[in-house]
């Protein structure tokens, strides 16, 4: 029982996070939010493709890091504290799970293929038209296509970086048929790939939370009103401080919920680790909404403005909490796990 | 007591609800940009033709003489029949209440009746850059000139005013006064401010960032005497925190509007609750402005009581919204424009906009400490 | 629309204060919950029965005052406020609605009737020790018995004012047989009583809220930590103002009920009554919660003890917060009226 | 990272469970009654016996020297089996990690040992009536006579102290001292103190009002140097508040008992919604808690970090036992002795104890304070 990260898993966080910080700032963030050029709206990407990150759950055969998700789960964590711009979750953490052993599988590691996916409940496919890959489900079936065989229709959203499309077939032709590379039924379920994308995502909330709860805190150092920092008034200080433990008590459900994940890799169903995603999901959603909240009234008007980054992490929460079932849903789901199971075991 | 309506207030509401079937528009554009700015002025003139757009105010300024409670009974009828924001709000609701006590005759003559009919649309220059919530350091200055003043200085969170006529605000009119004395409130016409949009989390207008750099303002352009611009406006600032901005219409129509939802879609019953709830807190909140406008009626001060409003509508307008984007999933946060978008995304506007809610017109915990002062009598 | 109360309604209130004030002060309330004799456990009865208090809702042909429930709610609300001992609700707001046109009206109406109740899902009826008469529903008929003619069971609880308990039949006879006064079937069904006794139960718990409130004040300002007093602390204010606002927005709603219930008198079934009556009681429980839960976070550990008499107002908050249908009952009736109804109206 | 239980450390858990099984006595009374008191005194003799009172203490003392995994694995098993709540656990949890600390060698031979085999109870003598939350402004004081010290004035929350053998707290040993200095930390026997036993909630004595009227201590009866108080006693308060008194076994085995419970019941789906949540919450917990003992385990000091974890455990435990009570309806409130009473009033009865979590050890409102200041960074 060694419940804390290893060395190799910090180290490769860190590198996560100096690659961001330096490649990927708020001007970026908010750059992407209005550029139209596909490269302009990948800030960083380059440079974590150099770095490995997109291979990071690919297999070593095929020139990935070969690392389970509990071994990347700081380096999503980061890309949320970042709010990197782009399809990251489903292209490093989601394709490597549907693809499983395929040529495709190198291209990815080597940063050379962004994928998009429709998954499960999801309505719509984030960053869809900056992908090449599409991962659609559709009767139960999975299927590849390429981005360009399929009529993409923007859903114009809260989230002016993380776009959303709705995701319609133009010719029967282009499924199932077409190119051996990009147009052909999987043999993957999505259950795994929807179990990685989920706490994935958790991940990125938990990283957008110690962002928005720093920023804030910066901010109420600050700003002054009745001649002090609004950070010395106990109304302030007991709001953040109630962030600050929301994120401390969620982190460590998503970190368990990652190597239940692991655990659970290739087997079809386990009760424990969907009950561990959506306790992760729900938990983590949760808490960055929360951490938005304090942060949207710790700044008060200007918050909601043009005026500040923030608003493009607020808008990352709430898009991301969306995302993969929102709080609602995992919780609804935990109930039935927890309640409508009659041997309720904890794990390990 | 009771809560019964009287024949004359039945009637009252039947014919506000007949008036309004007949007559509300399909949805404007966004009054925050040029276009819905204007289709917004042409639907308060076509209240005030009726004389709709200011039912409480007498006959002779462009109103109709309604009491507390038809006003209300207009209000619930107002937004159930999905009419649109009220771009004179600024004025109608913040600024006409104080020339109706401190203004003179003149003043009254010449700004009201316009103001009923949209002539003239209204922002509010409250803030400043380093004065938020704490509007006594307001540093923005008038300079005494001959036959009026000179104003200098930065206004900020100046909702409309990016195609608004007007704006009202206070400067500091005595230079060796500081925190609430010496402020004077000053009317003045917008095309002499410099104007500077920003853009909010909606991508559009709805505040803007006024500059001054030595505007002259008459004497006959300043409300009440000078130097008591801070009394005078805490009554106008009362008047947004407490009863006669926020009427309950509003949030009835957004609660009954979420149920509506609700039922057309399978909804968990962990969430079905909160949304029950939250639609009868909009009902205890209906019952309590019944109660409150009794009392206003009989001649009472409300004064800090309207805190206790401010803090539970604008945290019930975000439960409104936060709960109908919940139940939307992901169609819940796609805006105007989105094929997919429910109700032309107005749930995701509407969730914006409330957030402001608990910020703006004092903070909610700046009201959690009126309460607690001077209501609860808690020391300092 | 006139959604004030009136001069009579409120002299009515201040005379009960009055009465309450000096007869029942916090020290008769704690001897009633130690107290063995009758009279003890009832302090101030004798002199609200003096002041038409157990005769506010008889018709005044049984000497009745005549008056409707929201005419009354105030005094039960004071009622609250003093935690006033002995089945209050049951004897002045239910036994009316039971008894209907009847001879023992005179006598409740003149205060020689004491009497409890245990209709519905109620599992217990409340100071049963201490009535005349009970009223009971068992398969769906009411029946009244003398409280002798039964076996009550003391369930020992939290509140040792308010006791409750459990009611066997000793003998069949003593049912529907027995003397003409005190052992028959009504005819009366408990659907109008119950709703009383709830908005009663509602307003006792506003009473109760506002009790705590001003107790915490009071405490607050005299009680000092880190050299100042306690009430001046941002948190403990907001703490504070956030009780007092829960108080005021469910009050209305308890008035409004007792409106509903007055204008559906009489008839069977309103869907707009029982909507308004389980919002009162679920509103009114949980401001009388928060209230309960703030004080003793104020005064700390001594309000946990016997030392202060503040126990006995949270135990009757607890109490009568579970009574009649707790906060998650009525809200899930709420909701299923709500939701379940095609056209939702409003009242007025 | 992980999150597997080595072989030793399933074993541990095995046999842990097997002694339980075979041990752990019907309910006890209160042990806020004498003879309540008493027998849990047996219950901890019979633990020490297997050296599972302490288990992570050296051999010496009485422990079999388990790690602290090891320790949380032990206290999940002991309270999943219904085991009795632990009478000795002021010396154990508070006291005891002072005494390793900055005892000599002739205090942890005369009074470990005992402590570890319940020859000795301890009660905590922190508070006193004008110092609840504020332990820097203590007023009793100590003075200095041959061989040892007097101690004079009130301390109040004494927990345990009605039965108890020994007393430990802090006295102003230098009367010219103010706030945190001059503060001693006293060893003292009851037997020697007045104690008033102060009535709770649930009618029994769990706290007491204790009075020094010259007592005289030995030197040997103080902990650490004279004046050092303060400093070592925050050492014992951080025990009290961090990883050692509040292990999650506890609130596992509550979440356990609030799941069986409310599948035995028919529950409310909002109300079963908010019940999975608490025992979600307490897996948070434990996990959380793993963390934070591999941080022990490797060194670290876990500091103002300490505070998350009391505000989260004490109103965690407060919601878990609130949820029951709301389960069980009119059933919820009944005591011990009442025959309706679920699972002999123990939902009741930790319900009432949960209350003084958020208070006792440090308010949550300071811990908050704490959290914001010393974590974040917040000004004062």
């Amino acid at each position: 029982m060694n419940f804390a990260f290893t060395d190799d898993q910090l180290a490769l966080a860190s590198t996560v996070r100096e690659v961001l910080t330096e490649h990927c700032p708020a001007t970026a963030v908010r750059h992407a939010g209005q550029a139209a050029p596909r490269d302009e709206r990948l800030p960083a990407w380059p440079q974590l493709a150099e770095i490995g990150f997109f291979g990071m759950l690919v297999p070593e055969a095929y020139d990935g890091l070969g690392l389970g998700l509990a071994d990347a789960i700081l380096a999503f964590e980061e890309t949320g504290r970042a709010a990197l711009p782009g399809p990251v979750v489903e292209t490093a953490a989601v394709a490597p799970a549907l693809l499983g052993d395929d040529a495709l599988l190198a291209r990815l590691a080597g940063g050379g293929l962004r994928v998009s996916v429709r998954l499960g409940d999801q309505v719509y496919a984030p960053d869809a038209d900056l992908a090449d890959l599409l991962v659609v489900e559709r009767h139960g079936e999975l299927h590849a296509v390429s981005a360009g065989s399929v009529r993409l229709t923007p859903q114009a959203g809260v989230d002016p970086v993380r776009r959303l499309f709705s995701v319609a077939f133009g010719s029967p032709e282009a499924v199932d048929g077409g190119k051996r590379e990009l147009g052909r039924r999987l043999d993957a379920t999505a259950a795994h790939p929807l179990r990685t994308a989920t706490v994935a995502v958790a991940a990125q909330l938990v990283g957008l939370a110690r962002h928005l709860l720093e920023t804030s805190v910066e901010y109420a150092k600050s700003r002054k009103q009745f001649g002090a920092p609004i950070g010395s008034f106990q109304a302030v200080k007991h709001q953040l401080a109630d962030v600050a433990i929301a994120i401390d008590f969620a982190a460590p459900l998503v970190y368990a919920a990652a190597l239940a994940v692991d655990r659970a890799s290739g087997t079809a169903a386990a009760g424990g680790v969907d009950r561990a995603v959506s306790a992760a999901k729900a938990t983590a959603g949760e808490a960055a909404t929360r951490a938005a909240r304090v942060a949207l009234q710790v700044h008060g008007a200007i918050g909601y403005t043009g005026e500040l980054d923030l608003r493009l992490w607020l808008a990352r929460v709430w898009s991301l909490a969306s995302a993969y079932g929102d709080t609602g849903v995992h919780r609804s789901r935990l109930r039935a796990a927890i309640l409508g199971t009659p041997h309720l075991t904890r794990w390990p | 007591m009771d809560l019964d309506f009287t024949p004359q207030e039945r009637a009252f509401r039947a014919e506000m609800r007949d008036w309004l079937a007949a007559h509300v528009p399909e949805r404007l554009p966004s009054m925050d940009t040029r276009d819905g700015f204007e289709a917004h002025r042409e639907w308060e003139r076509l209240l005030a033709d009726a004389r709709l757009s200011v039912v409480s105010w007498p006959e002779r300024f462009g109103g109709c003489g309604a009491s507390l409670v038809e006003w209300l009974i207009f209000e619930e009828e107002y937004w159930a029949a999905g009419a649109p924001g009220r771009v004179s709000q600024n004025g109608i609701f913040l600024l006409a209440p104080t020339i109706f006590s401190y203004g003179t005759a003149e003043q009254k003559d010449r700004f009201l009746h316009r103001m009923a009919r949209a002539d003239d649309i209204w922002a509010q220059a409250w803030s400043e850059p380093e004065a938020g919530s704490d509007l006594a350091s307001l540093r923005s200055r008038a300079e005494r000139v001959a036959g009026g003043w000179r104003l200098y200085g930065q206004k900020t969170w100046s909702s409309r005013a990016t195609y608004a006529d007007w704006g009202f605000g206070l400067f500091r009119s005595d230079p060796d006064s500081t925190r609430h004395r010496g402020l004077t409130y000053f009317l003045f016409p917008l095309h002499e401010v410099t104007v500077r949009p920003i853009v909010q989390l909606d991508g559009e207008p709805g505040f803007a960032e006024l500059f001054f750099d030595g505007v002259f303002v008459p004497d006959c352009q300043v409300l009440g005497a000078p130097g008591d611009g801070w009394r005078i406006a805490m009554a106008t600032t009362s008047s947004e925190r407490g009863l006669t901005l926020r009427s309950p219409g509003r949030f009835m129509a957004t609660a009954d509007r979420l149920v509506r939802l609700a039922r057309s879609t399978a909804t968990d019953p962990a969430l079905a609750d909160e949304i029950a709830r939250a639609w009868m807190d909009a009902e205890a909140y209906r019952l309590h402005t019944f109660g409150v406008a009794r009392r206003i009626a009989s001649g009472e001060e409300i004064g800090p009581a309207s805190s206790m409003g401010k803090v539970f509508w604008s945290e019930l307008d975000v439960r409104l919204h936060a709960l109908a984007v919940r139940l939307l999933g992901e169609r819940g946060l796609l805006a105007e424009g989105a094929p997919d978008a429910e109700d032309g995304g107005r749930w995701l506007d509407g969730f914006l906009f409330s957030l402001a809610g608990p910020i703006y017109a004092g903070t909610n915990e700046i009201q959690r400490t009126i309460i607690a002062e001077r209501i609860l009598g808690l020391p300092r």
